[in-house]
């Protein structure tokens, strides 16, 4: 008996050493994030809310913007993380690639539903529509499905280290796609209609613009760091619990 | 060389005789040929512009039908473990799956795609230019198709998943496939657009095996 | 509270929405962290007093 | 029948070989030496990896400890395919609506062009009357019979056998103790997992290997 648990200890360990260290270091980030993400959120939305113009163009809607972008950055940089942990799961066999892969793809599909409705929010007013079939919101709309399909492909695996390796590759053929879609996205809007809508990001917007939306951006992004190192030591947590259950039942079918 | 081309043999008259697939295709293609027309409206000129379109979702939609028997009757029945101690690699097992599911599901509904073309009443010159960008276009599908098949072979529910995968992978492919057959372009628009679809064409046909073989070597751990 | 002008309504929505969202993922991530830690802990504690 | 030259000398030794599949931990350590000329009997039950065994030994899997086969060992991930071994999984590998013939003539083709064995494999699987049947026709035992025939036709020294002797009747199981003792003779090694003995002739050397549940 005492040798049966020797084996188990040495088992858990080896493979624990690694996201052991992750939680470590990690612990020291938290409140740090925490903290400086509620900063940037506080002074972005006193900008954002009372201490902007309106726009001469689009008026008081300018300030959907502060909400828009963010969270549209936020979409392409989410999956930028999660192809690079595809190429750590598939390439290095980092253990903590796939944990990072598995807590990035529900916020980014969170991230990216919210751009979708503050755009179609904006564009009502500002375009009098809410869904202008424009190459940046449709490459965004798609963008959504390929999260919803990765969290689908997830979730049918039972078992998630094998699920890791094969999202992983869905992954890395997604993003060899995604700018492949965003080019024939625009190819087929200038088709279809001449791009003449105002472009949120140009080299124009004057700097009471630019403060709170670069604020808000920030804020947006150190939660999403925050949100992902959170969901990453949550799985490990889980898996080490999952473990342990695993054992658990296996001590009781021995006894029985 | 031979054992590529002994593979391609096997699965062909498989295909040729387990029956039902090529008619459940025809089946489900035709069967949009009806209902989208009957939801429409028989009004021939819009049906008609619309035709192109219509015939490229149709071709999609039905090409994702038997999306999951291109590796799982091969997965289940212990033949994919067999061929990694042949001298065939995975990824060449993959790229003679692919050239037989273009031929057992695009090719098939590329040559049934005139009578879709009489249902949805489009001119001869509109339907060659459909049937050409088809031609040029399914291969991307197809190789699509192929992935995400690879990703969902162990699944038991890898039929449901396999197309949600696809489709937005696929958009591409429409986008350039429906823009170069469109009567409304100008001549230059559509010579852009089936040298994209070709193109892509080319590149997704060329990495999909890869991609396939290394999504099938993970899923068999 | 500043006047928003005739759109008040977009961005009301809008902020409120992106609010919800942000919160509701906070809260489900929150929450997530302390029961897969309790989890965790509590068979932890049988394991010990198993063995 | 075929010319019956003995294989030149290869031996098969694994040391602390563990492996994982997923989550799970299948093996844990697991040693093994198998000179030429032996047949090794892996056993235990359900659940104990023994088809997770005969993988990693085939090179399908990833593993940590040492497999060598002949002059070559690998360890940790590594892990080429092996063209010495043929690896009979515990499913047939036939397809049902292409005859026997063709199943066959196919898997030779993928070895690499053995047509002629086809026949003399056919006979010695005592299936050779149903050649141009359907498989899908067959029983489950004259399927068994024709996808163990495939190891006839490759000619390898190692032979991978996962429950060779599942849905075979007495005379299958006789066939194939048979088949083993003469690969055995000809200084092959045939590892095969099973849950019913197979019994060899007589002056076979032969190893256990006990596999224990986790």
């Amino acid at each position: 008996m005492t040798d049966q648990g020797e084996t188990i200890s040495t088992n858990w360990f080896s493979q624990l050493a690694h996201p052991g260290f992750f939680m470590r270091w990690s612990a020291y980030l938290i409140w740090p994030l925490a903290l400086i993400s509620a900063v940037l959120f506080a002074v972005g939305l006193w900008f954002a809310l009372f201490h902007s113009p309106a726009d001469y163009q689009m008026g008081e809607t300018v300030r959907i913007m502060y909400v828009h972008v963010p969270n549209a950055w936020l979409s392409q940089f989410c999956y930028g993380i999660m192809a690079v942990s595809a190429v750590g799961t598939l390439v290095w066999r980092h253990p903590m690639a796939d944990v990072s892969m598995k807590a990035a793809a529900p916020l980014g599909a969170a991230f990216t539903a919210m751009a979708l409705v503050s755009g179609a929010l904006w564009g009502r007013p500002t375009w009098g529509t809410f869904w202008e079939w424009d190459g940046r919101m449709t490459s965004t709309l798609i963008l959504f499905l390929i999260y919803l399909g990765l969290i689908a492909l997830w979730r049918t695996f039972e078992d998630q280290l094998r699920a890791a390796k094969v999202v992983a590759v869905l992954t890395l053929v997604g993003a060899v796609n995604i700018p492949i879609i965003k080019f024939s996205v625009d190819w087929w809007n200038t088709l279809h209609q001449p791009s003449t809508f105002f472009r949120a990001d140009g080299p124009k917007a004057p700097a009471s613009i630019i403060t709170p939306l670069l604020t808000m951006t920030l804020a947006f992004t150190v939660l999403f760091l925050l949100l992902h190192v959170l969901r990453m030591r949550t799985e490990v947590t889980k898996r080490k619990a999952d473990r342990l259950e695993h054992l658990k039942i296996a001590r009781q079918q021995k006894a029985s | 060389m031979q054992a590529l081309w002994a593979l391609l043999i096997r699965d062909l008259k498989s295909a040729s005789r387990a029956g039902g697939s090529l008619t459940t295709l025809i089946a489900f293609y035709l069967s949009l040929g009806v209902i989208l027309p009957i939801a429409i409206g028989p009004d021939k000129p819009l049906l008609a512009s619309l035709g192109p379109a219509l015939i490229w979702t149709g071709v999609l939609l039905s090409s994702l039908l038997g999306l999951d028997r291109i590796f799982v009757a091969d997965h289940d029945d212990g033949s994919l473990t067999a061929f990694r101690h042949t001298r065939l690699g995975l990824s060449a097992i993959s790229f003679v799956k692919l050239i037989v599911h273009w031929l057992t599901t695009a090719l098939p509904l590329i040559v049934l795609t005139p009578v879709m073309g009489v249902l949805f009443s489009i001119d001869l010159d509109t339907l060659f230019a459909v049937m050409l960008t088809l031609l040029l276009g399914t291969p991307a599908i197809t190789a699509l198709s192929l992935v995400a098949a690879a990703l969902s072979v162990s699944l038991k529910r890898g039929a449901v998943i396999a197309p949600i995968l696809v489709m937005p992978l696929a958009i591409p492919a429409v986008i350039f496939g429906v823009g170069a057959a469109k009567p409304v372009l100008g001549a230059g628009q559509a010579e852009t657009a089936l040298l994209f679809l070709s193109a892509m064409s080319l590149v997704f046909v060329a990495f999909a095996p890869f991609a396939a073989a290394l999504a099938l070597r993970v899923s068999q751990e | 509270m500043i006047d928003l002008g005739p759109h008040a309504t977009y961005i009301i929505a809008a902020y409120s929405f992106v609010f919800i969202v942000t919160v509701g993922l906070i809260a489900v991530t929150v929450s997530n962290v302390t029961r897969q830690a309790r989890r965790l802990e509590r068979l932890e504690a049988e394991r010990k007093s198993g063995a | 029948m075929v010319p019956q030259l003995p294989f030149p000398k290869i031996d098969i030794s694994v040391k602390g070989l563990r492996c994982k599949r997923g989550e799970r931990t299948v093996l844990d350590g697991v040693d093994l030496q198998a000179p030429s000329g032996t047949f090794v009997a892996v056993r235990g039950p359900n659940g104990a990896g023994k088809s997770t065994f005969l993988m990693c030994v085939a090179g399908l899997l990833p593993f940590s400890g040492t497999v060598s086969i002949g002059s070559q060992g690998w360890d940790e991930d590594e892990h080429p395919i092996n063209e010495q071994m043929i690896f009979i999984t515990h499913l047939n590998a036939i397809k049902p609506e292409l005859t026997v013939y063709e199943n066959l003539s196919f898997w030779a083709d993928l070895g690499g062009g053995a047509r002629d064995r086809i026949r003399p494999a056919l006979e010695a699987a005592g299936v050779s009357r149903l050649r141009d049947v359907p498989a899908g026709a067959m029983s489950k035992g004259q399927q068994r019979r024709c996808s163990l025939a495939r190891l006839l036709l490759a000619d390898k020294p190692i032979w991978l056998l996962d429950e060779p002797t599942s849905a075979l009747d007495k005379s299958g199981d006789i066939w194939i103790a048979g088949l083993i003792s003469a690969q055995v003779r000809r200084g092959g090694v045939v590892i095969a997992a099973t849950h019913r003995p197979i019994e060899p002739e007589a002056d076979i050397a032969m190893v256990t290997l006990d596999l224990e549940a986790r």
